[in-house]
């Protein structure tokens, strides 16, 4: 497909994330869209809305309530053919499931020398900033990226949502996909197809700059994004990277940023301690030390549990925190 | 086997006393409660069903986040309550606001969840209710190892634990009743079977000829009750209390019921039922039912009515006044909660949120 | 609600052909099965019995790091492999050791995990025999979703999925047979209970009237059946396959069995259990009833036992020459199959190892 | 207790923690001890050993297999005034337990704004080294120390098992008590009696060095003293810190050690990506950062699931693989 017979749409997340069920499963017989309330209903969020009615309720079903049984249904459906993608409803809803993803997802391929791989797709709402109320806010992405054997990717925008969950779908290894809530109703010239992003393991400067280097995932990245924004204005220039596939890491891109700005500050609203952000920090602080100008900082969610709605926006990162942090990362001239 | 399986088993139809048009029929052997606890529950559900309109209009006014509706499930959750002594725990679910204000907690601490402001917005030590907990089936185990403290300190608490449907499917329903029967835990599990799990049909979630057949699988013995006949309810689940008390052990109680509302405001229930589904059981409507039962055996007049929907009223008002009240909670009790004492780290964290509140506040 | 719940439930007593002295009994209804399949499954006796005594020895020769018996289990582990045709699935557990090898796989590549080489020593798709369970129940919703798979191809395989007592109280026992019930998986659940989970003795388990009576709460049908009779369980699992290849569904098989030996070496039965409760059962071994009653009706004599004897011996000191060969496993493969790709940073890790093992080559 | 009435044992650490069980147990009789098989069997490790006989049916006793089933009823018997010590017979086996862990044994007191907290113990068996078949034999600390409301303990002693096991029983909070099964074998002294170790939430400075500082905790901190010992023998002096608590951490032991030294190893078990060992080199480098001279290194675990019994030491943090990292730390003088 060359560029030129590349078709877009202007599609929210949601909807490029349903355009691109749509396209696999249109695509391959063998994928199955599963989970609850993902049928008739098309989900919570709507993200399988149609789907039910175009595919027939063989492809895109609902299951009894309960995480483990979707899970552990998955891995048989792909160890006799099938390419799942299930839904857990919200992010804290998976926990039921973990065990399955832990010591089957991730490791059946491994278990079995390589003769069985799953390729299955669970697809996990995540992370916060819609005034969920507890346990539907959960930044989790830290237990699965520290799982051997897990493709773990986070989108930013609706054209990665898609791009990435047709990579996700047709990968012959289990991915955790994980859609920004608050990002489903952001808006995207989309390109339709597959192979028209960065695949998967590929990090994307999504913001040159030179002073310092703002490293960010998913939900974060529009933040690190208007945060940039604000430093330019005042006269800072700083380069945002985006990460989205947090396994495999692209150390390359990362560390070329890092090493072009001598600064860097790593922006997630998870939880801090023991964090993907404390891997992007050590690893940067490790690879580039002696380009480092300052000590790598964090801009993360606090140790805490994810707070009720009225209190969420102290949990987030926000431009004034990530300002706050560059202002802090030792300037000769300040 | 001490028990002979079959007895373990539910009766072919749920349990009904008063039918959907108010009159009092047999049930083999099972006696109608007395009339001053029908009349209790009656004030309970005129109650309930105000303060389910006041939290949907307060949804719609911007001031409750969400609101799981209980309407049609009110005497479910009023009898759950009022089967109780104080002693007693009950478990609700995020569905169960009427429960827990019918066991007497403030409805405006109840609404705190849902308003925003904080998790549990009231002190489960209390009135005995657990925090209403939303991961599904979760809260099934707590009520176990609660029912087994008690037991093991010779007290005679028994623990109500909520579910609904479509929880029955998850790994921690069946582990929670099968530590309730092993160690003859005094938990009455109550399940409202209300006919969905937000638009997945009760069909989709089971194969089982009832919920209430699942516990002979645990050797618990299963009931099903008609779960929109409070009189019903009283006698089941009073029964079933009494009986847990003495030491027999758990037991599991199906009701049949309906949600009438969709699944919460942000819910849209015309995708996944008709609307003839839903006038069906209109008809059957709980308070409608005990009312014409009430006022047939001369236990309600006008006046008598119009006290508890004055009460009910009243309730209501407070709660829309409460809610409507912006007090903005302390972002301190975020930091402060996690552990008994903090870590230097959460205070460090904590400084940050206070240093950025001052510059604001300097800023202004 | 199509069925009739009673039809559900498990018969009072399991269903046994062959009494513990070697004759045959009535059954309602239940016919003996072929001698000819009687005579296979008794080869498959002697031969997992052998083989079982050989793992054992090699455990205490420290070849295998750990072994869970499967004697007096035999019975179950062959006929559940028996009863399958090639295109089924078998989904074992770490004891079922016997099964797997009935089924065809190598005893070799079975013993690959325990010897410490690898984790599943086998092709799983060769024999369909999935990889051996070690978390409990794990595998059965596994073997639900292999068996939908199926179903959606228009395939009529059918999936046998072996747990043990212990397991049943696991989450994912219910939500497994929830599963399979609700979409008519061709899938026969088949638990043997011996008694014991580890030192966990099945009153501590479950305070069911049988395991089979769990069957009824996922509207799936229970039986119950000796485990230490070859007939019985080729005439009740026989059934049950062909009725889930039939398109009926699920169906829940108890056997009632018992582990004779500790669970692995590692354990300590007397801890637990009395030697007078061990020999109550050594009275009622499976290979001792089939092999009186295939001398009684003259399918078995002396020169047959000793062909069979002798096939077992010799894949007892096949397996234990192969077992004794030390071919140490390849460090590559550790970061090799992690992804179907390693990803930049498993190539740096794999390049440490080599280069340690380089210097380590140089040091000597 | 002045330090002269202080009654000393010699114990392994299986025995250590059998004492600090039974001691507590006869302390309070709230305490309950339960699990698969830590009743009359007395667990498999054993650890259990004669408490149901010496305390009762009641208070140390076997459940249904049920990991879940059995953390949640520790949380209802925590919520009416018990105080129960959990076995999770192995590490992997934790897993099934998750969301009851995350989304109420962590949040309880939170969720509630501190009006329930939940004294709960939640011991296991943890680690490789013992030769165990798949799923023996997975660090799974990463999972619990990102989850807020958990404090997450790892002896290396026999004392250090003894002391921070009663800690941990009489903490107002849960503690996940992580015991390195292959040290169950190992003696020590051991102080008995409550406070005679340092607490909760501080670090120990196992040995003095100069040098370089290696960071470890529980099965990696034998490791690292051997290391020590062998960096000596060529003229290198290496200090060892023991983190022993994960959550809280103690910043300021691990901080002056490093700084004190300008070098620092981290050493875990763990598989690496986002975990404990993540976390201490991300603020390490943080906070000591003017005082490194080379880059904060990691020797931990392969990204891989954890290895069959014969390949495992590959897996193991070696004294050879932290010698060879610490002449990697970019000594002038070499
Ligand atoms: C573990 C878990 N999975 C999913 C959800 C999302 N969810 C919230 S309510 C609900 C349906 C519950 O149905 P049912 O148990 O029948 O209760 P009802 O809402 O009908 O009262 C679902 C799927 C959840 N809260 N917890
Ligand atoms: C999820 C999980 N929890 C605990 C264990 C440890 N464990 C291994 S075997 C066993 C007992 C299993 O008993 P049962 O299911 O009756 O099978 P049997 O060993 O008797 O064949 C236990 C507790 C495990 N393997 N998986
Ligand atoms: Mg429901
Ligand atoms: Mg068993």
């Amino acid at each position: 497909m060359t560029a030129a017979t590349v078709e877009h749409q202007k599609l929210t997340m949601a909807q490029a994330i349903n355009r691109a069920l749509r396209d696999a499963m249109a695509e391959d017989p063998t994928v199955l869209m599963f989970g609850e309330d993902v049928g008739p209903l098309g989900g919570v969020f709507r993200i399988t809305d149609g789907l039910t009615q175009e595919f027939g309720e063989d492809r895109c079903f609902d299951t009894p309530l309960a995480e483990a049984g979707i899970m552990g249904f998955a891995v048989g459906l792909a160890m006799n053919g099938m390419r799942p993608v299930v839904e857990m409803q919200f992010d804290a809803f998976a926990y039921p499931a973990f065990e399955q993803v832990v010591s089957h997802v991730a490791k059946m391929r491994n278990r079995t020398r390589g003769r069985l791989g799953l390729p299955i797709v669970i697809r996990i709402p995540y992370a916060g900033g819609i005034g969920g109320v507890e346990h539907h806010c959960d930044s989790s992405e830290a237990y699965y990226v520290h799982t051997p054997g897990l493709q773990v990717l986070a989108p930013s925008t609706p054209s990665d949502a898609y791009s990435l969950l047709r990579e996700a779908i047709a990968s012959p290894d289990p991915v955790v996909f994980l859609e920004p809530k608050k990002l489903y109703w952001a808006t995207d010239e989309v390109a339709l197809g597959r192979g028209q992003e960065p695949g998967i393991g590929r990090a994307v400067v999504r913001r040159e700059g030179t002073d310092a280097t703002l490293i960010a995932y998913g939900p974060s990245v529009p933040i690190a994004l208007d945060a940039a924004e604000a430093a330019a204005r005042e006269g800072r220039s700083l380069q945002v990277v985006d990460v989205r596939s947090l396994v495999p890491f692209d150390d390359e891109t990362v560390f070329a940023a890092v090493r072009s700005t001598g600064r860097a500050v790593v922006v997630a609203e998870s939880t801090g301690f023991a964090s993907v952000a404390s891997e992007i920090a050590a690893r940067v602080s490790e690879s580039c030390f002696h380009s480092l100008a300052a000590p790598v900082r964090r801009v993360t969610g606090f140790d805490i549990p994810f707070p009720p709605p009225k209190l969420e926006h102290f949990q987030l990162p926000s431009v004034d925190r990530i300002l706050d942090t560059v202002d802090d990362l030792q300037w000769e001239d300040s | 086997m001490t028990r002979e399986p079959g007895h373990l088993l539910p009766s072919e139809d749920p349990v009904m006393l008063i039918d959907p048009s108010g009159r009092a029929v047999a049930s083999d052997g099972r006696e109608m409660p007395p009339t001053d606890a029908l009349l209790r529950a009656f004030e309970g559900l005129v109650s309930a069903r105000r303060l389910n309109d006041q939290a949907y209009a307060l949804v719609r006014q911007g001031r409750l986040a969400v609101y799981p509706s209980s309407h049609g499930q009110e005497a479910c959750q009023v009898v759950a309550a009022q089967v109780l002594e104080d002693g007693d725990w009950l478990f609700p679910t995020y569905r169960d606001t009427a429960a827990i204000v019918a066991r007497g907690v403030d409805p405006v601490e109840v609404l705190t969840l849902l308003q925003g402001d904080w998790h549990s917005g009231y002190d489960p030590t209390i009135h005995h209710v657990a925090p209403q907990a939303t991961p599904l089936a979760t809260q099934l185990p707590h009520a176990v190892g609660v029912a087994h403290a008690a037991r093991l300190r010779g007290e005679s608490t028994v623990v109500m634990a909520l579910c609904g449907d479509g929880g029955t499917s998850e790994g921690d329903f069946h582990e929670a009743l099968n530590f309730a029967a092993v160690f003859r835990a005094p938990v009455v599990f109550f399940v409202q079977n209300n006919e969905y799990a937000i638009s997945v049909p009760l069909a989709r979630q089971t194969a089982a000829p009832s919920i209430a057949h699942k516990g002979i699988g645990y050797g618990i013995p299963g009931e099903r009750v008609d779960g929109n006949d409070a009189a019903a309810l009283l006698q089941v689940l009073g029964a079933a209390v009494a009986r847990a008390r003495a030491g027999e052990g758990p037991q599991l109680v199906e009701a049949h019921t309906y949600r009438m509302q969709a699944h919460t405001n942000a819910d849209d229930a015309t995708r996944y039922r008709s609307q003839a589904e839903v006038q069906e059981w209109e008809a059957k409507d709980p308070l409608t039912r005990l009312e014409v039962y009430l006022r047939s055996v001369d236990a309600l007049d006008d006046a008598t009515l119009a006290g508890f929907t004055e009460a009910a009223e009243e309730l209501a008002q407070r709660t829309r006044v409460a809610l409507n009240q912006d007090v903005a909670p302390n972002p301190e009790d975020l930091f402060r909660h996690v552990f008994a004492e903090p870590t230097p780290q959460l205070r460090a964290q904590l400084d940050i949120v206070l240093d950025e509140l001052d510059r604001e506040e300097v800023g202004r």
